[in-house]
């Protein structure tokens, strides 16, 4: 086996060294009756025929780049340069472990402290930790942090947010104990959330551009989640639109999550992804996940080390602020070159064109007989409503060869009374030619 | 040269990005148009490659060097696999496009839950967490939704001593009171302390098996009976779940739950500390607890199903662990290696990887000392500080001359049972020659620190990147993130 | 534009530290007549307008990948383990340059030895270079060197050698004053050659396995040649032979020439290649391109450093040993790790396969009526005669979706009389399956 | 740690890649079967790779600093153009697959022959030569079918004192005598000094421009007047194009050949020697003997013309420079890195790379020496070791001392023509602030070697995986493959 590099000589030579006869003497302490003699799973495969395999799986799908492509609410398929993936794929980026030895990781730790400098200036905030595993548990580990900061536990989820995303807090919040008030879906984005929080309330999460596509202002939420003591938990599933829209830490955001995969990551399915996490410096000892800081070594030469770990599970066991283990390194890596890449004037550039793209296909598909959209503002994702049943209508458009969007009906399969409803997104991958060609296909399915 | 931050180098007003202004058009974006400046400078492309460039060189890999990262499982992680992963039928597919246009990626998944569960024996998977710590999660949700399913106040988790940070924090987050095991002096349970310390107050025991020691459980059917006896759960800590793929089956030792760490036992690629995968295996008395999305084997071939209006009759999730599908690259790449090693493959893999952890400990043996004595162990060898006795080094000081040595060192101070514990865990892709070198060095640096060479260790690492860095300064004046000398507008003049 | 540094500003503060007012006070020594405003070419574009256009143009061929494949006489399709390419790109390796500096350049310089190694012990010769540029112009080469070598000014070319190599050959003696005796083409492998071989010779040029797929017994030839005086030139066009079939050094070749493409590198439309050049100790001085050789460094370890260079144009000028300056450093990096992953067990199993895929395809294709095999030997290809036309046959092949083999009236196009000739080729990437297609496909076109 | 050659690590028996054996089979090689054994020993696939990296850490390379030597124009490589060139439909296609299944390919020829034409204002392009080299000697073989079709006995060629080592090495090839031009004292060629070696035999001047001394041949014109007037051709040695890319067309400037070096001018990478590309472009007086294959432009279409079969009136090919059809995989990746920049862009690049290189002269000027005074450069700077005399230290020393500092060494003594030459070119992808830190660094140098610390620089480098190396043994005792220490069949058991 091509991974493998003893011989059964090498193997013979070693155990005599150990001093037993058999491997199998290195595995007595598993219970005789119970030893395995044998997988039944195919035999070792060469490169050739491992290529063939999963050539033929991934054949059966549709790659986005291979069609007019408007899917997003929470993944967006976006340019990335060719350094990128490069870079990521160097062995001493690709195949090192987390930085437990500063020493000699100081490109990981060097990498992540730019990171968490991009990550705070993106949102407008003070501190943000070395990555969470995605969006959405990001989410729910922020409605955590915040329990923890006001020791209150009750969280108010906007009908914007992400209905995945609500679905993870809500079971994560549910297991610990904690009450989630869980707003309706608000396709139009002009739900009263205000009217709910309370004195109870730990914080109140609301996401902009919501899933639905809608701006939100977040600064009344903050004033009356501050008025009553809770916090505010800003989330985003488009970095991009950081590049063009008010950050939530202008608008006195305390906590703001995000999922950072459009900058840097490909589609890949819905993972990996990296999850950003960004707070008040003042509630930096109730933050989870990894920090990297500054420090000096023996010498005196500025060096980068983990730091506040006495947060973290393998110092604090049951004390930790989170069970978080890991973080996404490679995948914040991505974040990180891409977003050196296009520092702001590209990424401001970049959110243009997103939102132009967005715009210009909002104007093409209202055209449509029948269509409507509902959003007053969004950046380059938006909401129509169909004259008829939207999951049937993305079919018919993927007949076609055109990816339309995400019909609401997918993430909210119990509630038939927003079946007619597509959220659309348009980035900078988009042509002009896959815009006309998808409002023309979708008069001709209408 | 020292290799300066991003924001020290970056320019105002630079991109490394081309791309066209748009056209005019009306901005729609209500009154939430920027104002806050973003300061973050930009490069060209060269000085952006450069600067990544450099920064890798200022690490240590498994492709520069033996990792012996007791716990971690650094091993080889082939390219054949990266290559796979990025196949735009597998990179460039979206989460929420029509699952009439991914059934490749489904049947991906399917495969990859069969290799799982013909592995480890056990009735169900669930493939969405996204790391180990976050598949101990899902398993210990399953574990309480299956007691409140039977109406149960069970609020009590017994956790060994030798246990993972993560154990004794995912049961806290889940609101159980965590009750320490105590081990034996060999670092292994006693069945019959579980005994005393199991009631009906308690849910569940989360054991690593083998555990952190590097000792393969012996008793583990004998406690595994005794915790169902008693109406609890046996959640495994699967860590180190690559010492037995083909040797044991986990759901044969009375295991109900187990996360598996793609990226130890399956070798996707470590970068950097994540992105990991933890998809986890449930035992028939926890399979109908599974979170969404999962995928349902049907007579037309797999099925994806994402939301509670899908459900059949048995199928009672939890709840839902992340937004869409879990780590599809992860998939890909652990599939990869899952089909290249087949099933003789990856019983040989664990095979070797105990082999070569017990020609580490033969070969060292007689120089160093562990904690219950010379006994055959799985995957990783655990050695104490004995050794270092009034020679006035330390763990830390050992670990940082093997450094200068060229060699990553070993897990230190883990498990905490253990003093200044050395956790050496070679991995099956270390060749004979490589272990020997390995050996011979780490002999070398024992007899000198038994000579006398105090400084040697206590000033090393003195041939890296860095010196030893100053922790508790970073501690207590966190700087977490860039800050100018001057305000930024003037230095952006 | 993302490839230059550069701000407005940074030039003009630059030009004022040069001391001049314009960037065209630069470049003044141009007449100013000459001088170019603006060239008819587009404007610069970003990287996914570049990956839109080159993937148009791309997307118009035919990968080999994509179909059954047979097409060989010269390049072969083999599978390349992802680790070689991952390799050859490490930044380290692709963007270094000839290895000028061997203090900072030891890891160019020790693959080249190795690969210098690798070569000598395939071709069972004594030395090897550091690489030239293909398989043919390796040829020419070595006919130029036959000349120094021996003083003499013809060379005797088989029939079998691929007519490609033969017109490089023919050129470039021809441009030197030099004279070649090119024997018909062999179709047969039953071409009398040491009739042609005298006193005047300088070396006779002998592939095996032919370009119709006929292993040479090279012995006899190299006896003759000796007797003479004269060399023997031994070429191959397909690397993994050697790992089965005896070796040239081994059968009294005196310098010996191939392609290496086989091993390591894509097809990629007949270039970048590797050219392998081999020969005997003794004639190690008139040997042309570069050589690495083992020194010690002033600490007395062991280092690598380009040698022998008082053969080479930049030293010698007008009396060097050829006017080559460069080699195919990363092509033969990319064999030298494909070669060290398959070792001498990889290899002659890779050899096997080829050769028993080829066995077994010219049992199937001599199954077709009207088709009959020439070769009573060979190792992954052959040459059949077909009822009629064998371009038109490729052709109609083409469009039933299999890529069937080389006319070879598309390398011999005076020669009618060999029309109907078609050489096919079949390595380890051919299945059964495609056997199959491609043996019911020519009886349904003949 | 030091790494061995894999004729040390390797095994016999050992293979990093897994093949089924094939199914019985009736062997069909004659009496040829392999007799002689490999000796190739073999690696696991994860030593293969560990060895591989560890060997490429022991490299320089322009992604991990400046790398500033002359003549060679080791600017940025963009991924960008690696992409592109592994599409399987340019990277997965064989020379000799039927025409109809590649037009793709024939239009990119087509098109990176359109640039190349529109850049140097000529009038057709031979793709296939390899290299530089390569297109020289393809460049002369056309000069010299010309002036055998026209029946004249032309057998010499000028080329000037400061040439590439190629130029006279290829004019000799073709049996051609070569005659010197003298240099004046700023290093380029007189006009007055050609006429006085014209004659009825001369057939070419060779000339290289901008020339290796970094300056532009500011009579190029009349030069190339005289040649022709003289019946002679103008072969130009274009490795120095990337200076003159929109600022000036060759063909307008009189010259009738000229290759370009891909890897230079348009950033296909080096490689570590190559592979190259080496297009040639001709003038009208050269046109029709372009080697086979050529692209035709016809109304249909671009088509491959491979054979003299298919030649058309006008086309008078001299013959076949390589098998198929040249550097296919650097044509996509000079193309791409054409398309990214544009014509103005390229334009642009020229400009910085001139900047460049003025600003290293300015910032050094006061204290290194300038064979022939300070004046305007192209996009290399030429010093002399004027400066260093009664230091010393030598021009060696000096590079050497560099690599100390973290820099690649620039081009040494090259030119012949100028004493202890150092050829400095930090190309258009340097950053002002890469060139100030590299400016800073020479200034440094120079002052220490005028303060007399000698020992720094006879020592150098100190900081490199090896001190240097003894090149005079490597010559005097060829040892150019690795030889056991003990014979073969003794060392495999």
């Amino acid at each position: 086996m091509r991974y493998l590099p003893h011989s059964e000589a090498d193997r013979q030579a070693m155990l005599a060294a150990i001093g037993v006869g058999s491997i199998d003497d290195l595995f007595l302490d598993i219970p005789a009756n119970l030893r395995v003699h044998g997988l039944d799973l195919p035999k070792a495969a060469g490169e050739l025929s491992v290529e063939r395999t999963l050539g033929r799986m991934a054949a059966r799908n549709v790659p986005a780049g291979s069609v007019p492509f408007f899917v997003g609410a929470g993944a967006y398929r976006h340019h990335v340069p060719a350094s990128v993936d490069h870079l990521i794929q160097r062995s001493e980026f690709l195949t090192s472990y987390t930085p437990y030895q500063p020493e000699i990781t100081q490109g990981t730790l060097q990498y992540l402290f730019e990171f968490q400098t991009q990550v705070a200036h993106l949102t407008g905030m003070e501190v943000a930790n070395a990555s969470m595993y995605d969006g959405s548990t990001a989410t729910a580990e922020a409605v955590l942090m915040a329990h923890r900061v006001t020791r209150r536990q009750k969280a108010v989820l906007s009908g914007g947010l992400h209905p995945h995303y609500r679905a993870v807090v809500a079971t994560t919040s549910a297991m610990a104990s904690d009450t989630v008030d869980a707003l309706d879906a608000d396709p139009l984005g002009t739900e009263d959330i205000l009217s709910r929080i309370d004195a109870e309330t730990s914080c109140v999460v609301v996401q902009s551009p919501s899933v639905y596509g809608h701006l939100i202002d977040l600064a009344p939420i903050a004033e009356k989640a501050h008025q009553v003591g809770a916090l505010l938990v800003a989330v985003f599933t488009e970095a991009v639109s950081l590049g063009l829209v008010e950050p939530p830490g202008a608008q006195g955001a305390d906590i703001v999550v995000g999922e950072g995969q459009s900058i840097g990551n490909p589609l890949t399915f819905g993972g990996p992804y990296v999850g950003l996490f960004a707070a008040r410096m003042k509630h930096v000892r109730q933050m989870p996940g990894r920090l990297c800081g500054e420090t000096v070594d023996a010498e005196g030469r500025r060096g980068f080390v983990l730091t506040l770990s006495t947060r973290e599970q393998h110092i604090r066991r049951d004390k930790a602020t989170s069970n978080i283990c890991t973080n996404s390194g490679l995948c914040a890596l991505a974040f990180t070159i891409h977003m050196t890449l296009l520092g702001e004037t590209g990424l401001a550039r970049l959110a243009r064109i997103n939102h132009a793209n967005a715009v210009e296909l909002a104007e093409m598909l209202v055209e449509v007989p029948g269509v409507s959209l509902l959003n007053e503002s969004f950046f380059n994702e938006f909401t129509i409503r169909l004259p008829r049943d939207a999951a049937g209508v993305v079919e018919a458009l993927a007949a076609k060869g055109i990816l339309g969007g995400v019909p609401v009906s997918r993430l909210e399969p119990g509630r038939p009374d927003l079946a007619d409803l597509l959220i659309v997104a348009s980035t900078e991958v988009n042509t002009v030619d896959d815009r006309i060609a998808f409002a023309a296909a979708l008069q001709k399915v209408l | 040269q020292e290799e300066a931050l991003i924001f020290e180098i970056g320019r105002h007003g630079t991109t490394g990005v081309d791309l066209d202004e748009p056209e005019a058009f009306t901005p729609r974006l209500g009154k939430l148009q920027r104002r806050l400046p973003l300061d973050l400078p930009g490069l060209s492309e060269p000085e952006a490659v450069r600067h990544y460039v450099r920064l890798s060189q200022k690490n240590y890999a498994i492709d520069s060097g033996l990792y012996p990262l007791g716990s971690c499982t650094m091993k080889h992680n082939p390219r054949l696999n990266e290559k796979a992963a990025r196949l735009p039928g597998f990179a460039d597919i979206h989460p929420l496009q029509p699952l009439s246009t991914v059934p490749g990626a489904v049947e991906l998944m399917a495969e990859l839950g069969r290799w799982l569960i013909e592995m480890t024996g056990m009735t169900s998977v669930a493939l969405s967490p996204k790391a180990g710590a976050h598949g101990e999660l899902c398993g210990m949700m399953a574990i309480k939704a299956a007691i409140e399913a039977r109406g149960e106040p069970r609020d009590i988790v017994l956790v060994p001593e030798s246990a993972h940070g993560t154990n004794p924090a995912t049961a806290a987050l889940l609101g159980f009171k965590v009750v320490t095991v105590p081990a034996r002096a060999d670092g292994t349970v006693d069945p019959e302390a579980v005994k005393a310390l199991l009631s009906p107050q308690v849910a569940a025991i989360m054991l690593t098996n083998p555990n952190t020691c590097g000792l393969f459980e012996r008793d583990v059917v004998a406690i595994a009976a005794a915790v169902h006896a008693a109406g609890a759960y046996f959640y495994c800590d699967g860590a180190n779940f690559n010492a037995i793929v083909g040797k044991a089956k986990v759901g044969e030792l009375g295991v109900d739950a187990m996360h598996i760490n793609l990226h130890k036992t399956f070798s996707t690629p470590h970068g950097g500390g994540g992105p990991g995968a933890g998809p986890v295996v449930f035992s028939s008395r926890l399979a109908a607890f599974a979170p969404l999305p999962f995928v349902r084997i049907e007579a037309e071939g797999p099925v994806l199903v994402e939301d509670k209006a899908e459900l059949q009759a048995g199928e009672t999730p939890f709840g839902r662990m992340v937004a869409f599908h879990g780590q599809m690259g992860m998939f890909v790449r652990a599939l990869a290696y899952m089909l290249s090693h087949g099933g003789n493959g990856l019983r040989q893999a664990s095979e070797d990887a105990v082999l070569n952890a017990n020609y580490v400990r033969a070969g060292l043996r007689d120089v160093m000392t562990q904690p219950s004595g010379d006994r055959t162990c799985m995957h990783e060898v655990l050695f104490d500080d004995g050794f270092l006795d009034g020679t006035g080094v330390t763990t830390l000081d050992f670990a940082k001359a093997m450094i200068d040595e060229g060699y990553h060192p070993m897990t230190m101070y883990f498990p905490l049972v253990v003093h200044g514990a050395m956790l050496i865990e070679p991995t099956e892709s270390e060749s004979k020659a490589s272990l020997d070198l390995f050996v011979a060095t780490l002999r070398d640096l024992v007899m000198k620190a038994k000579a006398g060479d105090v400084a040697r260790f206590r000033e090393a690492p003195r041939f890296a990147p860095r010196r030893r860095l100053d922790e508790t300064r970073a501690a207590r004046q966190p700087k977490l993130t860039y800050e100018r000398p001057a305000p930024f507008e003037q230095a952006a003049e």
